[in-house]
């Protein structure tokens, strides 16, 4: 097996390899840190963090459904202090890109925690996350709108040096548009798609499985849709594409990128395979080697139509 | 109050020794899984992948329930289509698990008396802890409810090592009738007891924990709650706690009762 | 196991049970007719029909994805005159009720295909499909957005005397909102969910595994998605709501009821088992009598919140 | 020209008798279904449901290789993810299909001798017509082309009941060096044939297809398309032909050559 050039570039960021981890299946690493050489990866996506602490939602926050599983956490976090102080301390010496999803409530709060977090060497990047549909307000109704989505990002844009990733819903008629309006507000990379609005009802019980009774779908049962969004998109905006939805292995990984993506994010995949993401990590160097592709960077875009 | 070093959790490739039905509705599934049998501690559990492939997404979590010799034992219910799934397997697949996970019982220093409070599934987390309980020299009584006689669960292996067992059934075919929580009062006063463990149904665990605060014995609960990761990373198994919101899979699953908030009975998620 | 009454009404149509066939999936029933005695279906809702005769897409029009499926067929049909010659006819000894589902590439094409539908006894009603994500024109264009969908339900609401159903695209931000934008132009009911526009691509050829590119998923992996739009537009809207997207047994067309859906509708299911309606017209009997449910029609939104 | 009169197809629960490799890649598996093997014409296919779950939402088509004696025989190669699991499936696995399907080969009234044309697993529908040409005095001659001689399928049947047999491999370690078109034209010239019959990878048919015509000789082909229903209700499975779309599953696979309008030889999902 020839060596394959596996480097990628975010914008200002490199990463040693196009795989990084989904904001909110990977805690803050330390949880995989028994399965998974965390200087292997691409980059650590850190769960997403809010000014103050956030409590989240009741349990039962999981269900399984098919090909794939709903999740209501509502962002359950410690903060930004907590945060940079455990978290990020511990992650700061493990010779890996640290990316921090940021949420908030308000436009206000999110700015906030930009600003907490330019102090801290250890952040390689922000991802604003203007798409969670799992809390009431803000989350994804910012993610909805192109309004919504430009203003958010303008104000952080204002407060923040590092590269910005805006991470955007795939709940809305057109996402080409919201990533237009966050590129034009300055965003250096889009990363999606996050969760897909869904409910499952126990027949058992009459209840809905989750407590909140919404959540967010993700798993291979969405990939279809995010392959799809990450290739419309890519091909409309000219900043880099990060994708994400259902990738359980190397193959999955090479579709995102084929479809566009010049990285990729593993997320259900870890519950299923702690170790996925140096698997897929692995496969998809294979994937190039067996092809004669020297540099990794050459599958992004290069479906053929 | 020990608790043994965490071992750090591991992917293992397991086979399968034997699967059999050891009640209506309960199976024992016997693992060859040598690092995990080696390094579990009672109350642990393993976060078991029924099938490959995407159509049980989520990996199931089992306590085990005895180790040794290089082999696990997993005693379950067959509930949902996991562990109807489970029931199918044969001897000499290959499953993967990962384990040991959580934390688990702990004994206190120079306990003397421990009553094991058992309902339904719940003995499968009590298999480890009677054994290693009593090989510690500390007096076991075991109370285990079930639905009827036949539903008593690995009575051999609790008969063989606690100082007494104690029965209810909810149709009187053995022991008293009715829910175990009618016996324990008796139990907890009988004994100057150092400590008492208990799992089951939540609101079953829920009573004990209140019997035991009365009696003023401390008191550990193992709960159940809807797992992904297994490891401590995505928060979909947070129980509510005095000290705010605890992963039942690496805080837990065994508690403090005294510091567990309680949630609303109707809870959907609680069945077994 | 006691007897249950299985019917229930959409509007002005009563049929004998829930269970009615998705569109597109179950050819003119006769294709099935070896499997199903049609008799013991709802309705058969027939595969779009345009007023001339459409070619559809290139091959391969269909891929397989987790728990799921993609098909960009593009509605072929031999248009609406060969069809009431041909399917229709064939139909109207059958003893079931017809739903026509309808399509066009501009409000005109619709409303044509209505009109010559008006002479057909056969016909119990129509399914306006402005939702179909596989045709470049018309289609999914006009069900995405209120004044679009107002437009051709009101266009068609004026030519015919028959229950209308408005068959909704799930490709939106706010699938509420379209539903009452339909029932306010008259529609006697809405339907939902069409496909979810998906993508895959053959990681070996570099190519989209189907010939037009993008497609509709539809499966079992939709259904959260889809149980979460019933759910919402049932609440919204006064108009009966027929539910779809992965219905695979009996408990999944119970848990469309209890979400709110008045009826369902089985479409991908029956390529994994022909006989699927009836084994769900069975299941869904069973499920009733099992609780001591009287009428089936009790569990619409019995959902306990 | 004679085609017998459709059996109407049926879901059958079918038990797996026997399933093993009989070239590289290539596996046999046995099947009882009863009805579909009294019923099934040559040329006819079942569809088959590789597991239960949703993991292959799927069907599978597949040919009827042989049939007789409650029993069918399918030739299959391991190509994606459904036949690989396919390969996994143990005598006494219930499997459940759909069959028979589909219009099969057409004997043109009065036929005498008939060529048989396959590259790789196109010998699978030709396994029941040979037969049945032979059984009805038809003098048949098969050529068939495959990588090299141990992935020749096959050859005990055809050399049974065929007049001649022709081979082409692509490393020429058997018959002919070279694509099995290389022989076709001399074999058609050779004979007064009545009919042509191929099937395999597309290109390959349309080249038959092709030196048939120019021969002025029937020819009839069967050709692959990604299936979802089988039965002819979705319109997955369109062929391009003179008289517009028809489809795969119920208008073919088997079509008249002359019909076909060929498609872009870039078709991704002609793969065999
Ligand atoms: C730490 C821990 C230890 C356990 N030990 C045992 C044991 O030793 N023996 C035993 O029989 N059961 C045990 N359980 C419960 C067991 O995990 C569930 O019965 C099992 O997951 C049900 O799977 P299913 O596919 O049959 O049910 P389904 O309802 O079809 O499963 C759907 C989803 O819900 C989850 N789920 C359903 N019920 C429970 C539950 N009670 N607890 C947690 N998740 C659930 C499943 O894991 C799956 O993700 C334990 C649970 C936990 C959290
Ligand atoms: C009428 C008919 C008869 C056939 N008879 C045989 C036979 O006797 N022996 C044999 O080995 N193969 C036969 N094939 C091809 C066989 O159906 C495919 O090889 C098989 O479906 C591949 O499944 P997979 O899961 O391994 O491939 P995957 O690529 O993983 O399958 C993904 C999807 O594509 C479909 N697919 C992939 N390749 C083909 C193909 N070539 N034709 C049709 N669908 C395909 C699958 O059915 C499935 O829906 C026949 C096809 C048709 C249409
Ligand atoms: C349990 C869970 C928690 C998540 N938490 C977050 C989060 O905090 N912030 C965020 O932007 N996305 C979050 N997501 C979305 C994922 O990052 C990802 O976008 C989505 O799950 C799709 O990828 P997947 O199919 O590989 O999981 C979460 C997903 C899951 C399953
Ligand atoms: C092969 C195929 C063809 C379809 N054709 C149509 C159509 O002609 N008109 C329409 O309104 N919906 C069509 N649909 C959508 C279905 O009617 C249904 O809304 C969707 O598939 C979700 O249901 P399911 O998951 O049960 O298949 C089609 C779906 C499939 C899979
Ligand atoms: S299961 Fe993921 S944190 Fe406990
Ligand atoms: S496979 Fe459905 S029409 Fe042929």
């Amino acid at each position: 097996m020839s060596a394959v050039d596996m480097r990628v570039r975010i914008g200002a960021l490199e990463l040693r390899n196009p795989v990084m981890t989904a904001s909110g299946t990977f805690g803050s690493g330390r949880e995989y840190a028994d399965f998974v050489a965390l200087s292997r990866l691409g980059a650590v996506v850190t769960k997403g963090v809010s000014t103050e602490p956030w409590a989240g939602n009741d349990s039962p926050r999981i269900a399984e459904t098919p090909s794939g599983m709903l999740n209501s956490i509502g962002l359950q976090n410690p903060g930004v202090e907590a945060f940079c102080a455990e978290d990020l301390a511990w992650l700061a010496g493990r010779d890996v890109p640290v990316i921090v999803n940021v949420v908030g409530h308000t436009t206000e709060g999110y700015v906030a925690v930009a600003e907490r977090l330019e102090r801290e060497d250890a952040v390689s990047a922000l991802e604003l996350n203007i798409s969670c549909p799992n809390v009431d307000e803000g989350g994804m109704a910012f993610g909805t709108s192109c309004d919504g989505a430009a203003q958010v990002v303008r104000a952080v844009r204002a407060v923040t040096t590092r590269p910005l990733i805006v991470k955007l819903s795939p709940n809305v008629t057109d996402i080409v548009e919201i990533a237009r309006a966050v590129e034009a507000e300055g965003a250096d990379a889009v990363s999606l798609i996050n969760t897909l609005l869904g409910m499952a009802i126990d027949t058992r019980t009459f209840r809905p499985k989750l407590a909140r009774g919404v959540g967010g779908l993700s798993g291979p049962a969405i990939r279809p849709v995010a392959v799809r969004m990450v290739w419309q998109v890519a091909r409309a905006v000219g900043v880099p594409v990060i994708g994400m939805g259902g990738i359980m292995d190397a193959e999955d990984a090479a579709e995102f990128m084929l479809a566009g993506a010049s990285a990729v994010a593993v997320g259900t995949a870890n519950f299923v395979d702690p170790a996925a993401t140096v698997h897929i990590i692995e496969g998809l160097e294979r994937f190039c080697a067996e092809r004669g592709i020297g540099r990794v960077a050459e599958l992004t875009g290069a479906i053929r139509e | 109050m020990s608790r043994a070093a965490a071992f750090s959790p591991a992917l293992e490739r397991a086979t399968v020794l034997a699967n059999a039905r050891v009640a209506e509705g309960v199976w024992l599934v016997a693992l060859a899984a040598a690092r995990t049998a080696s390094s579990v501690e009672p109350g642990q559990f393993v976060h078991l992948r029924i099938a490959e492939g995407t159509d049980f997404i989520l990996r199931r979590p089992f306590s085990v329930f005895r180790a040794g010799g290089g082999r696990i034992e997993i005693l379950y219910q067959t509930l949902g289509r996991g562990t109807r799934a489970l029931a199918t397997v044969a001897p000499g697949v290959e499953m993967d698990l990962i384990g040991p996970l959580g934390s688990g019982w702990r004994i206190p220093e120079g306990a003397e008396r421990a009553l094991l409070v058992a309902g339904g599934l719940g003995v499968a987390p009590l298999g480890m802890l009677a054994e290693r309980l009593a090989r510690d020299g500390v007096a076991v009584t075991l109370a285990q409810g079930a639905p009827s006689a036949g539903r008593l669960l690995a009575r051999e292996l609790f008969e063989d090592v606690c100082r007494r067992t104690a029965y209810a059934t909810d149709d009187g075919s053995e022991g008293a009738c009715g829910f175990i929580t009618m016996l324990t009062p008796e139990l907890i006063a009988a004994d100057r007891l150092d400590v008492i463990y208990t799992c089951g149904p939540e609101p079953m665990q829920r009573i004990v924990a209140a019997q035991a605060a009365e009696a003023g014995v401390a008191c550990q609960v193992s709960l159940e709650r809807l797992m992904a990761c297994g490891v401590g990373a995505c928060l979909s198994c947070v129980v509510s706690t005095v000290h705010g919101r605890k992963r039942a899979c690496v805080d837990g699953p065994v508690f403090d009762a005294a510091d567990i908030v309680w949630e609303p009975a109707a809870d959907p998620e609680v069945r077994s």
